[in-house]
């Protein structure tokens, strides 16, 4: 088991929700000092975006914030250079696109991010079909590459899916992209069942949540919460590392049982 | 879904289950005479075809080859894409989907997808980029007049492959009663076997008019345009098993086999234009519908496999060779068909094409739609 | 050259050998298999003809008649102005004659003869009213591309009655190895029925696909609009031997049947829009192919014999007309033919045509040289 | 024998060359004067033109002068009142379209030309085979109608315009519209000699006749000329009616024998 799967697992088991913000790597200046305040607020593990010309599964806030990233010049390199300098005391998970591992190769891809200290990858276009040779590359570097499974996913792949993914499984909360919306669909509760039934990895969920109720809502059934999107417009509309920091704590105490 | 190492379904968990509807639905339909005969009967009835294969008489003289156009450009809406859009529309239906959605750069397959929509009383909505939007006021008007919702997409370049990008985002948000009717040969399984099996109504037509109108036998050499691929991927399907040599033209700015390298975009693994950091690259070319940075994963494959052989013209070239088209057949074709006959006449002059041979060249749309850009450069 | 009182060649004595030839040199081809053979080629390889009978089956369900359309619009060049300039051009150079002129309004008959001169390798000359040339910029460009020379008219109204006044002229100065090809069923015999010879392609055809393809038997009602009148010469052509009911839809403004009175214009006795004095009126039609004040003597004659009915319809009809045939069947028609539906639709309204009654309409052209005027109104 | 072929042959045989000015009817306030100019100048006739909304056979100053006088208001009746008025001492011939004559009706309009004192009539568009109706209304109200004979006419048609023309036959001199151009071709010379064979009528060569040299040559084989668009040409120039005059003073002295 991989360092980050250890760490997920072992929260879940200690009863603590998982806190993960998601942080476009290379959007601001300053956006290592960004991971340190989602650390101090309590974040279990910390999503770094890496920004891709053609976001196919990012709505408008991700698709920004990478817009912004890349025209600041972001690379993997030199994201991963900062995670590295950075050294944050949570595990890492890289939220990448296929062509974005697949162009050096996926062994190189993996190879550099265990290297930076990542400790986990996504890839959202990169179904459990297409998965095999990055998933290859991904353990022989000991990076747990995480699935996603959506509402829309047959029973039977879910299982497929709930058995290969590593870390943790990530569970889209609704049909759509990245980003705050309305609350997650019933769906959401019926997916993580049927996930539950099929693995003991934590199950975190993702997609659309936004505030605290929801975040509060999500921990009643799932393991953990992914936020992205609502964290980046934050940010995007010029809020300070410490208005990001106090957002991210509120959510982490929305996640603790109450009283 | 597979060309060798191109193709797969590299596509969000949420659209998977999507994507195997359809695979499996065009699976069901394809093996089925009913639909292929219904198919069959509207392409007849409402699109005009067969579309005739035409001798270019007067340009054939002079370049000392025979030369023949499969005439696309007389189908209705003005291209090949009304076939593809039309099986697809038919499969929808088939399938219980209410709406459809398409992308478009252009506008030309969304307006197809529009046509389609209003032949069969489906809803449609077309992702277009903002930029486009400008550049095509006349193809949003219509796909407006056709009954069908242009929605502007403003994220990254605001163009093609922006549309490409948020049709895949609007679908995964509608995808219980939506079908997202793909313009060309290209994204996840199954569209670019899908799109090609829709498509190669125009090599088994030329294939037949060859032999059998024309009695000019199989061609030498069998020549279309290629961008996403679609109207190349359909012709040279009715060749591939003859000794004809088949040519795919790019344009010199959107050159994705020539000068792009594997990569996965909208859904797909084939040869893209890229940086080194795997970020896709934007194309150029004076014809919109070849301005796309990836190509149909087939192609990537005839390439690697010497099947087919892909080349490019320039700007320069595709002007020369539209005006020299119209001068001498009285055709104004479109600006990316006139690349396969620039290429033609490259070919001819410099004997890549001998004295006396026959070549097959699919005319994949007329040219009313670029009248305004050439009026422009002239 | 005459039905009934009407048409006959009322043109100086310079032309009247001309005019004389044009007739002995069409007898003789029309008798000919060769040459018959020939056209029938031309227009099957390159104009792409038979063109298809569509069922309009949700504008039918909506009507509560059987609406079917003879698709014109899909013929290359988009209308069915070539099946006569090809069949002209033909004979012209049958004749031995090296150059074509013709007249245009708004471009359309000019481009299809520019077409033709191109594929025959034929110098052409386009007479074209100044104030036509400025409205109609993008169809310059394209008889230019074709090779074509487009000579401004700038007398009179500098529309198109005054480029068929300068295009008789012109001719009189060059007859020795010019061809006039006069682009509608008008004009100084042999020229009414020489072009509703060649455009009885359509009747003809259509006849067969209603009664052979379509099982749909003879129609009830045969429609098409008139400006001057060759496409609803020819539908009617194939169809005057039958019980059907022909009517000829005209434009409000351009109304020559139903609002003019027997006169002599450009070479030919017909009903014309004149004033007391004999001085020719205006016409206005939002369609620039119905805005002739004159039409074809056949229908005057077809008219007074009660064989043919002709009615107006005016510019609101026909837009309403034109969006609801693109929101029904994706077919985006040329103005003109909208007239022909929009007949349809309020006489379906209002019991003219009975319930379930077949109705074949000639959609004499698409709409794509329209969309600008149609995104103006909109 | 109508009064104008009388005239004509009596000129004719007289060894006198004929000259028939054209005016466009109503072109100016004052165009009547022009006809007295014209008489004081010689002329034997005058043609008086009608102008029509679509002139096929006239070149680019008949058109513009039959423009103008449409745009000035005039109409079949003002002219001819105008003609009754002026009353010249010479024979006037209308110079018409056919639908000027059958809108009001071949016998109604040869009627009211009668009435005005007008001798003749030319109807360009009117050829030998559409004549018919209209040359019975001519007989009928004693108007000579003057037919056009044309290079191009086939010898056996020039037969039977020559034998079915009154008044004179009006011999085209070139394949064109009216107006002045070039000197007339050798077929202009070829066409007289043909009719010439066919009828005793005076041949009146018309077309392209602009300066008095043109106007002797053709003296030279025809029995006199028409002189119109090089007439209108300087009137639309604003010539005065004095200058006019003297325009034609110098072609009716080249049309007399020299010595």
């Amino acid at each position: 088991m991989n360092a980050l799967e250890t760490r997920t697992r072992a929260a879940r088991d200690a009863g603590r929700k998982l806190l993960l913000p998601y942080v476009t790597g290379g959007v601001t200046d300053d956006w290592g000092d960004l991971l340190r305040a989602a650390v101090d607020a309590g974040a279990d593990a910390i999503e770094i975006g890496f920004p891709f010309s053609d976001p196919t599964l990012d709505g408008p806030v991700i698709q920004q914030s990478s817009d912004q990233a890349l025209r600041r010049g972001a690379t993997t390199r030199r994201i991963l250079d900062e995670i590295a300098r950075v050294a944050p005391p949570v595990p890492v998970i890289a939220f990448s696109y296929a062509n974005l591992v697949l162009r050096p190769g996926a062994d190189a891809y993996c190879a550099a991010l265990a290297d930076a200290g990542v400790g986990g990858l996504i890839v959202p276009d990169l179904p459990v079909d297409e998965m095999a040779p990055v998933a290859a590359a991904a353990q022989a570097h000991a990076l747990d590459l995480a699935l996603l499974a959506a509402p829309s996913t047959p029973l039977r792949r879910c299982a497929d899916i709930a058995r290969r993914s590593r870390g943790f499984v990530y569970a889209v909360s609704l049909m759509g992209t990245t980003g705050a919306r309305s609350r997650p669909h019933e769906s959401a509760r019926e997916l993580v069942r049927c996930l539950r039934e099929e693995t003991d990895l934590p199950v975190v969920l993702g997609f659309g949540i936004a505030a605290p109720g929801q975040a509060a809502e999500a921990a009643g059934y799932a393991d953990g919460i992914a936020v992205g999107s609502a964290l980046m417009r934050r940010l995007l509309d010029g809020a300070t590392t410490a208005q990001l920091g106090a957002f991210l704590a509120q959510l982490r105490a929305a996640l603790e049982p109450a009283g | 879904g597979r060309f060798g190492e191109y193709g797969g379904r590299f596509v969000p968990e949420s659209l998977v289950p999507a994507c195997a509807e359809v695979e499996q639905a065009f699976t069901d339909a394809w093996a089925d005479p009913l639909f292929r005969a219904e198919l069959r009967h509207v392409l007849a009835i409402y699109v005009g075809r067969p579309t005739p294969v035409t001798p270019a008489a007067r340009l054939s003289a002079e370049l000392g080859v025979n030369l023949l156009l499969k005439r696309e450009d007389l189908a209705h809406t003005g291209s090949h894409k009304i076939n593809n859009v039309l099986g697809q529309a038919l499969l929808a239906r088939r399938m219980g989907k209410r709406r459809l959605i398409a992308e478009t750069g252009a506008g030309q397959h969304g307006v197809a997808t529009a046509t389609a929509g209003a032949l069969l009383g489906m809803p449609t909505t077309v992702l277009m980029g903002e930029r486009d939007i400008e550049r095509q006021q006349l193809n949003v008007f219509r796909m407006t007049m056709l009954g069908a919702e242009v929605i502007p997409v403003t994220s990254g370049t605001r163009t093609l492959k922006d549309a490409c990008s948020e049709a895949l985002r609007h679908w995964v948000t509608s995808v219980e009663d939506s079908y997202y009717c793909l313009g060309s040969a290209m994204g996840p399984h199954p569209y670019p076997w899908m799109v090609r099996e829709f498509q190669r109504v125009i090599g088994d037509e030329a294939r037949t008019q060859c032999a059998a109108d024309l009695a000019t036998g199989t061609p030498d050499f069998v020549v279309a345009c290629v961008g996403g691929g679609s109207n190349a991927a359909g012709t040279f399907a009715g060749f591939v098993d003859t000794p004809a040599l088949l040519v795919g033209v790019e344009a010199a700015g959107g050159a994705a086999i020539s000068a792009g390298s594997p990569g996965v975009l909208h859904g797909f693994r084939s040869k893209v234009l890229q940086d080194e950091h795997g970020q896709i690259a934007e194309a150029h070319s004076i014809a919109a519908g070849l301005d796309y940075p990836g190509v149909g994963p087939e192609h990537a494959y005839l390439a690697d496999l010497g099947r087919a052989s892909y080349v490019c013209v320039d700007d320069a070239e595709v002007l020369a060779a539209t005006h020299r088209l119209a001068r001498t057949e009285g055709i104004l074709c479109a600006l990316e068909s006139a690349h396969a006959v620039a290429w033609v006449i490259r070919a001819a002059g410099d004997g890549t094409i001998p004295p006396d041979a026959t070549v097959l060249l699919t005319l994949s749309g007329r040219g009313d739609k670029d009248m305004a850009t050439l009026m422009e450069l002239s």
